[in-house]
């Protein structure tokens, strides 16, 4: 469950098309209003995607924006502008900038880019 | 003779010092033992880093007895866990952070830090997300450990039993505080501060 | 009547919640009161810091069952101390770090790193060294205090009572394992591990 | 008591001339062998200095070189590069690799000095 409940998507101002690539392949598009976190969207759409903290610093919900895309990660308690570089999002407390395509399930892909950067992560 | 299961724990030679069958008999039924080292690391340093915050967190809820009174049972149980723990990581051949930096900079939760404006409501709000956080934290680790590894899923069970507690709690408090709903944690009293009766066995309060 | 020897507190108007008697009586007797909660912040991280790494000391004090017991005595004696030092600290207007890490950077000890080389000689050095920067910190603040602070000056005679006995602990221990000398620490034992008789004001063993 | 006994300065294989500078003025000139700590010649010369954690962490033996000078810090567990280019030295793990001039007594200069740089310290 997130931490807020997700607003109503209708009553947003903006709103983008959001694709989310799970690790079998399978896609799912979404439109996600420019104030609702891409974790509470893909919850709304029946997504069963890992989390932990939800607040943006245990980067269990850590997933990989494919191309170019814009998005809001200032609710995150912690998050490096090096993992913005590589791309990498944290779905719970990101917002979308503009449309994006996601791979999900990167957990271990950021943890170990942050480890060979000297930056702080949790291990497990 | 029924067949074996598991893979035996002959791996492990006879006067062998270097290996554990304690260890070797988990990993024989499934368990990445390396991953269930970090997973406790993370989470000691977790419990590790609430026990400090929750002492500056305890000192703001200034005026509210039942409050600080509540978050210090929180904090000395979370305190209880980080010393549960730590044994059962240097048992499975891991070892805590060198630098106490490292090892808050590696918690799997937040540092849970006082809030800018430290009303009892946001100060609830950051004690009950840290509990949440926690739960999933042991849930999973009960995941990963049932039927593979008791001795951890003992350890793992009975500190997620304490943290939904603590959820409870600050649900409850929080519900009256910030919206005036009676959600009752269903819990009656610990009978010392921070008595820990899952963590550290002792009799549960059932008068 | 006598002429009085210090400023009164009246300084402190009817009904004033924003200043404390308990504080302006120690500045009118000369404290610095902020030199003294800075010095008692510092003090507290060396204790809390101390708390972590004597948790890994102790661990790799393998084999040697007396070392772990008396590393483990001065492990928790140390968070107790870290226990009083707090509430002091907030009463006398101050607080502590707001993040875990300035409190260990700020703390007036070092690290108690595991030596590169964990030895029992290198592990006890380390340990000897810690409590002697304790004890030269609450003399120090048992000095500041001195017929001025009674309060602070009692908390700081306690800890700084076992701060002593640690290093008479581990000079009789190191002696005998370093050089061969027998160097009594004159002390019977702890009814439990981290018993803190003085800090937290139990009974003495004294049979 | 330093943490290590001085060594004989008559058998050290180098010596320099080291000068403390008290608060109130007074100079002492000590030969200092290059593998002697300050502090601990100092001592030997009967100079009581404050002094904490002996180990080059807690700042309380803080002095500074007057003008050019070079000594080996390598001893310290925490000792900056921008302590040593403001001239600060920390004399229970200091030893000298030139003759020096020292003024005694400035731990809250090296306190405020490190504070205005945001480096750690003791604040006490």
């Amino acid at each position: 469950m997130p931490t807020f409940p997700p607003l109503n998507v209708a009553t947003d101002p903006k709103t983008y098309r959001v694709t989310f690539i799970l690790p079998d392949g399978s896609e799912t598009c979404l439109e996600v209003g420019e104030d609702e976190r891409l974790y509470a969207a893909a919850c709304r759409a029946g997504l069963n995607l890992p989390c932990l903290c939800l607040q943006g610093w245990c980067i269990t919900c850590a997933a990989r924006v494919e191309g170019e895309g814009a998005w809001d990660q200032s609710l995150s308690l912690r998050y490096f502008p090096q993992d913005r570089e590589a791309g990498f999002i944290l779905l719970c407390t990101a917002r979308p900038r503009s449309d994006l395509r996601i791979r999900t399930h990167q957990r271990v892909a950021l943890r170990d880019y942050r480890i060979s950067r000297k930056l702080p992560t949790p291990r497990g | 003779m029924a067949t074996k299961r598991h893979a035996s724990d002959n791996i492990v030679g006879h006067g062998d010092l270097t290996k554990r069958v304690g260890v070797e008999q988990i990993r024989a039924r499934g368990v990445d033992v390396e991953k269930l080292i970090d997973l406790l690391i993370d989470a000691a340093g977790a419990e590790f880093t609430t026990y400090y915050y929750y002492t500056i967190l305890r000192m703001y809820l200034a005026g509210n007895e039942d409050y600080k009174e509540i978050c210090e049972d929180a904090r000395l149980e979370d305190r209880a866990h980080f010393e549960l723990i730590t044994p059962r990581i240097y048992e499975l051949g891991g070892s805590i952070p060198k630098d106490i930096r490292e090892f808050a900079d590696r918690a799997g939760c937040p540092d849970a830090y006082l809030p800018d404006d430290p009303t009892p409501t946001n100060i609830l709000t950051v004690l009950l997300e840290a509990e949440r956080c926690a739960i999933r934290t042991w849930s999973e680790i009960c995941d990963l450990t049932l039927g593979k590894d008791p001795r951890t899923y003992d350890m793992a069970s009975r500190i997620l039993q304490e943290e939904i507690e603590h959820e409870a709690w600050f649900i409850e408090l929080l519900s009256k505080e910030r919206d005036g709903v009676v959600r009752p944690s269903g819990h009656f009293r610990r009978g010392t501060p921070g008595e820990a009766p899952y963590s550290k066995n002792l009799g549960f309060y059932n008068p």
